[in-house]
């Protein structure tokens, strides 16, 4: 008896398992964006479906864009064209039966991402930080920045090259102008330029990139004129050799052995060459001054050098060097932002362990 | 024909590879040579390149084909062209904006990109739960990843004097950084042996047909 | 005046860009992808520049005889060379002036300007990277000396991953028990690159990702302008 | 006897070119410990039985050759060994060529296989997973033709194969995306065919998460190191082999040269404190 009663219920049980989810196909534009995504969500009844999400193209064929397996899941169709009609089909498969849906959607261009608030938000307190500071050196206050000692070596190096009678090599990279590391090198070949221009010693300055070239020209000729020595000033030691990359190397190695520079400088964006120059440099006895970024070329730097400005050091060189109150306040703010990214990822790894995980969620902009 | 060519084509890299080679020994004729002539070859090299892969597809091609419709790439042709007048002293001056517009592009993207690529993202991914229950060395190995990217990033901090209490977070840093060093010269020296590998290859292989 | 116009030019640039990063609405969301190709065509003229120099410092030492200047002249004729075949006859699949070449074609089993860089050019350049496999060696004979604490730590990760990379670490501590793992030379090379090394590479990349953003920020204020040259 | 830094040098840099070349000229045949992931490639293809069809996936360009080129000599000289039928696809545009040259190469040693009986290859073809995907229905569909332009019902060695639930084990030898991720989510999770591969000693670690309780992942050969493991295996001394042997000399000998010119700076400072010591005395 009890069981004639349990099967009712039991069939009811079943129904409304297979009933409460009706099968459901969405496509939503994806919220704050450029208007180029659209979120497809779907509810299938079985958690064996096997379901395979088809596009419609520009003739109305349906291809298939995904295919996935279970009874509920989301897909994102990315790089399509703002303010255009798309067509998706779902084709959910259980066993023998099969259940078509159709949706379409129109991906919308909106005004602000709202993903890249935090890293609006920390930008604009960073830059923030770094405009304060320079606003009070401007103002007179007395700002302390410790020594860097690659950048010490610079005035023994150019000495050296004097008192031998040798010209200075000046390599700024091997990037074009669309990298900061390279414009930072030149604000060092400013200083050295007019370093040289006092002592009289010449400078070499070989470049991969016309642009650099035109850059490092103007560098180079505006300190000589600075330092009151404009005739001393040799546009012929500034010169192009080769875009290649290895073929640039190959010169600067035949200038080393060749022209015997007593200092050599290499400052700016640097990759494999790296050791190639330092090495041959080194054979050939000059004292090596090196700087750069990228911190997969910094350990040969740092072996076969004598000097070597680790990352942020060949940005804050040209503050250190010019002494000028604007580029230390700037560079007081950039100290202002390592500490807040101290911060942040100590409280980062508490809220980790708290599980509170919006809120590395909101820095990675995948909370908001 | 092709086939002696070929042969041609084998010895004459041959021989610049040995070029290159002698240099290892002392500058020599062969090496002086052998960088003229890469310089001078890689020089036009990019020059038909850029023209062939850069300034024919994005700029002559659309201006020839559908002129009304990219008026906009006069604007990029017309810095071009003002790039080129630094030729002349007097007219440098002009060369200055398409400079301005290169360097205010690189400045702004920039600071974009370092800070969501590298700031950002290595930001979050120091925000970890260090402790992985069951797996002692993940949970030491989490722990130097956080000591050593902090004081590492102390060791950075201009505005202190390193001295007494200050110098021992930046100490720790200089020796995550060394053994960073270490590892990445130590990493680095497979793959450029097998450049040498490879380069050998080509004299006994191709070249000589010692080995194949 | 001729340089702060172009220091305002620089200024509006740089916010239009950073500006129209977080603007996803056309025209902004297209600003960067434009200005980027404008760079590659800028750039793509300006190449010009450096080939005029490089022609005038080459035929200036020929025609004063300076030392070497044999060489440059050799340089000077592979220059002339590259670059005519390629304006004559292209490169790949795009045509030159006189189209294809099909009969040099023909002889060299390619274009001539192909030929010169599959034979002569890829070879130079490879043998120059090359280099770089003794340069490791002597660096590493010079530089890994027992010293001070720090560049021991150099020297003893060095070691430890030079020998861990290569079929000998798996040999020597092949022996250790498996509790011992950690210490098996491929294992303990995998970790130092893991945890140590990513930390270390991670506070060079922040802090150098600080000092970008200032030196940008400076660039696009006008503090820091020595590359535009002097207003005399 | 007292060496100029020059010479030292000099030193250095022939005793590295002499000790790179040897080997490969003259081949060592070092035993490298075959590590667990590489036999469990070898045992997947060495466990096939004759006559099935597999499909090596050529998923990288001349670019990382180096690496990655050996091993798919070794996994065509195995299957070929085992009389399983192999068919060439590729994910990279470059594929189809570098698999002409490796059959080519291959021919030279097993000069009775036949094109279009024991291997084919099919070719390059857009779309990563979702073509592999849609070979899990169809192979024909996405091959009409193979990669010389021969229709696919023509082609003996394709006759039984219908879709890709046809193939016993799939190799992808991949340096990049796509590649044997994409092979393991279409062909292994969606088809649940075999799946292996190579790729680069830089990519290696990426992959081996795959390699689990599921299956996902059948074994893995990661850099040249791996790649001559599986030449030991299959009991030759093949390209990898030669050039791991140099690499292991290379390695060592930078070692050698550490410890020599650490032994030189030892000594010179001991000298040093000697002549100190001497110093003071006479003082």
């Amino acid at each position: 008896m009890k069981q004639l009663i349990l099967i009712p219920i039991l069939a009811s049980c079943l129904l409304s398992v297979f009933f409460a989810i009706t099968p459901e196909f969405k496509c939503e534009d994806v919220p704050y964006d450029a208007g180029q995504a659209l979120a497809l969500t779907w509810k299938v009844p079985s958690d064996s479906s096997f379901v395979v999400i088809q596009k419609a193209d520009s003739l109305g064929v349906f291809n298939e864009i995904h295919a996935a397996i279970g009874s509920s899941g989301s897909y994102t169709d990315t790089e399509l064209s703002p303010q255009q009609e798309y067509r998706y089909r779902l084709i959910a498969t259980t066993g023998s039966d099969s259940l078509s849906l159709d949706s379409s959607g129109k991906p919308v261009e909106q005004w602000f991402y709202l993903g890249k608030l935090s890293f609006l938000i920390l930008l604009v307190i960073i830059c923030a930080a770094i405009l304060l500071y320079i606003n009070m050196a401007r103002r007179g206050k007395e700002l302390f920045i410790r020594r860097i000692s690659g950048l010490d070596s610079m005035e023994e190096a150019v000495g050296r090259a004097t008192e031998k009678g040798k010209p200075i090599l000046f390599v700024p990279g091997i990037s074009d102008l669309d990298d900061i590391q390279t414009i930072a090198a030149l604000t060092i070949l400013s200083h050295l330029a007019a370093k040289s221009a006092e002592y009289n010693t010449d400078l070499i300055v070989p470049c991969r990139y016309s642009m650099v070239l035109s850059a490092a020209r103007e560098v180079v000729k505006a300190a000589y004129l600075t330092a009151g020595k404009p005739d001393a000033y040799k546009e012929k030691n500034i010169f192009y050799l080769t875009d290649d990359q290895f073929g640039y190397v190959a010169g600067i190695d035949g200038i080393m052995v060749r022209e015997q520079p007593a200092a050599n400088f290499f400052l700016g964006s640097f990759y494999a060459e790296s050791l190639i120059l330092a090495e041959t440099g080194f054979s050939t006895g000059a004292i090596q001054t090196s700087g750069t970024a990228q911190a997969h070329q910094l350990p040969f730097f740092v072996v076969s050098c004598d000097y070597t400005l680790i990352g942020e050091e060949l940005f804050a060189a040209s503050a250190y060097l010019s002494k000028d109150p604007q580029q230390l306040g700037s560079l007081k703010g950039h100290d202002f932002g390592k500490l807040l990214i101290i911060l942040l990822i100590l409280i980062g790894i508490v809220m980790e362990i708290a599980g509170q995980h919006w809120f590395k969620g909101w820095f990675s902009g995948e909370v908001f | 024909m092709p086939e002696i060519m070929n042969v041609v084509g084998l010895y004459l890299g041959a021989f610049f590879t040995f070029c290159i080679f002698s240099f290892l020994y002392r500058d020599n004729p062969f090496y002086k040579f052998g960088e003229h002539v890469f310089v001078g070859l890689s020089a036009a090299y990019w020059l038909v390149y850029i023209f062939y892969k850069t300034l024919m597809p994005n700029l002559f091609t659309k201006l020839i084909t559908d002129f009304s419709g990219n008026l906009i790439l006069l604007i990029p042709a017309a810095l071009g062209i003002m790039m080129l007048m630094r030729i002349h002293p007097k007219t440098t001056w002009i060369s200055r904006y398409p400079l301005a517009l290169v360097i205010g592009t690189s400045a702004g993207i920039s600071i974009l990109r370092y800070m969501q690529s590298d700031l950002l993202q290595q930001l979050t991914a120091t925000m970890i739960n260090p402790v992985v229950s069951g797996d002692g060395v993940t949970t030491i190995g989490n722990f130097l990843l956080i000591i050593g990217t902090i004081c590492g990033i102390y060791f950075f901090y201009f505005s202190k004097k390193q001295e007494g209490v200050y110098a021992v977070p930046s100490k720790i840093g200089i020796w995550f950084l060394m053994i960073s060093f270490g590892a990445s010269f130590g990493y680095t020296v497979m793959a450029r042996i097998s450049l040498l590998i490879g380069r050998l290859e080509f004299l006994l292989k191709d070249w000589l047909h010692l080995i194949n | 005046m001729k340089r702060t116009l172009p220091l305002v030019v620089v200024f509006m640039i740089g916010m239009i860009v950073i500006l129209s990063e977080f603007i996803p609405h056309r025209p902004f969301s297209k600003i960067n992808e434009t200005l980027e190709n404008w760079f590659m065509i800028i750039s793509g003229f300006a190449m010009l520049l450096g080939q005029i120099s490089l022609i005038q410092v080459n035929t200036s030492k020929i025609r004063n005889r300076d030392e070497n200047w044999q060489y440059n002249l050799a340089g000077m004729i592979s220059f002339v060379l590259m670059l005519f075949v390629g304006f004559m006859w292209g490169m790949e699949k795009a045509p030159g002036l006189a189209g294809h070449g099909e009969s040099l074609q023909a002889v060299l089993g390619m274009k001539p300007f192909d030929y010169l860089f599959e034979y002569v050019y890829t070879n130079l350049s490879a043998t120059m990277f090359s280099l770089l496999a003794f340069f490791i060696a002597s660096a590493a004979y010079r530089a890994f000396i027992i010293r001070s604490f720090e560049s021991n730590l150099l020297m003893i990760t060095a070691v430890i991953v030079i020998l861990g990379r290569s079929s000998f670490g798996a040999m020597l501590t092949g022996w250790l028990p498996e509790s011992w793992n950690i210490l098996h030379l491929p294992k303990l090379t995998d970790f130092i690159m893991e945890f140590p090394n990513s930390a270390a590479q991670r506070a060079i990349m922040i802090s150098a990702a600080l000092g970008i953003i200032g030196s940008s920020l400076r660039i696009i204020l006008g503090i820091e302008r020595s590359y535009l040259g002097s207003d005399k | 006897m007292k060496l100029t830094p020059l010479l030292e040098r000099r030193i250095i840099y022939l005793v590295l070119l002499i000790a790179v070349t040897i080997p490969l000229l003259i081949p060592i045949g070092w035993k490298t410990e075959v590590s667990y992931h590489v036999r469990m490639a070898y045992d997947l293809i060495e466990k096939t039985p004759a006559g099935k069809a597999v499909i090596i996936s050529f998923d990288y360009d001349p670019s990382t050759m180096t690496e990655l080129h050996p091993m798919a000599m070794s996994m065509i000289e195995h299957a070929w060994k085992k009389d399983q039928i192999i068919i060439a696809t590729a994910l990279w545009p470059q594929g189809p060529q570098l698999a002409d040259k490796a059959f080519t190469e291959m021919l030279k040693k097993f000069p009775d296989k036949k094109y279009g009986v024991d291997y084919v290859n099919l070719g390059y073809k857009v779309g990563g997973m979702v073509t592999i995907q849609a070979m899990g229905r169809s192979m024909e569909t996405v091959y009409p033709e193979d990669n010389s332009g021969t229709l696919y019902q023509d082609i003996p060695a394709l006759k039984k194969i219908r879709t890709l639930k046809d193939i016993s084990w799939i190799s992808s030898l991949s340096s990049g995306v796509p590649g044997i991720k994409e092979w393991v989510m279409a062909g292994h999770d969606m088809n649940g065919v075999s799946v292996t591969g190579g790729t680069t000693a830089i990519s290696a670690p990426g992959f081996i998460p795959y390699i689990n309780s599921q299956n996902q992942l059948i074994g893995l050969l990661g850099g040249l190191k791996a790649a001559a493991e599986y030449e030991s295996l299959l009991g030759l001394v093949g390209p990898a082999s030669n050039k791991m042997d140099s690499q292991s000399i290379a390695h060592l000998l930078i070692l050698v040269f550490i410890a020599i010119g650490n032994l030189k700076a030892w000594r010179k400072r001991k000298a040093d404190r000697e002549k100190n010591t001497l110093g003071v005395k006479n003082a």
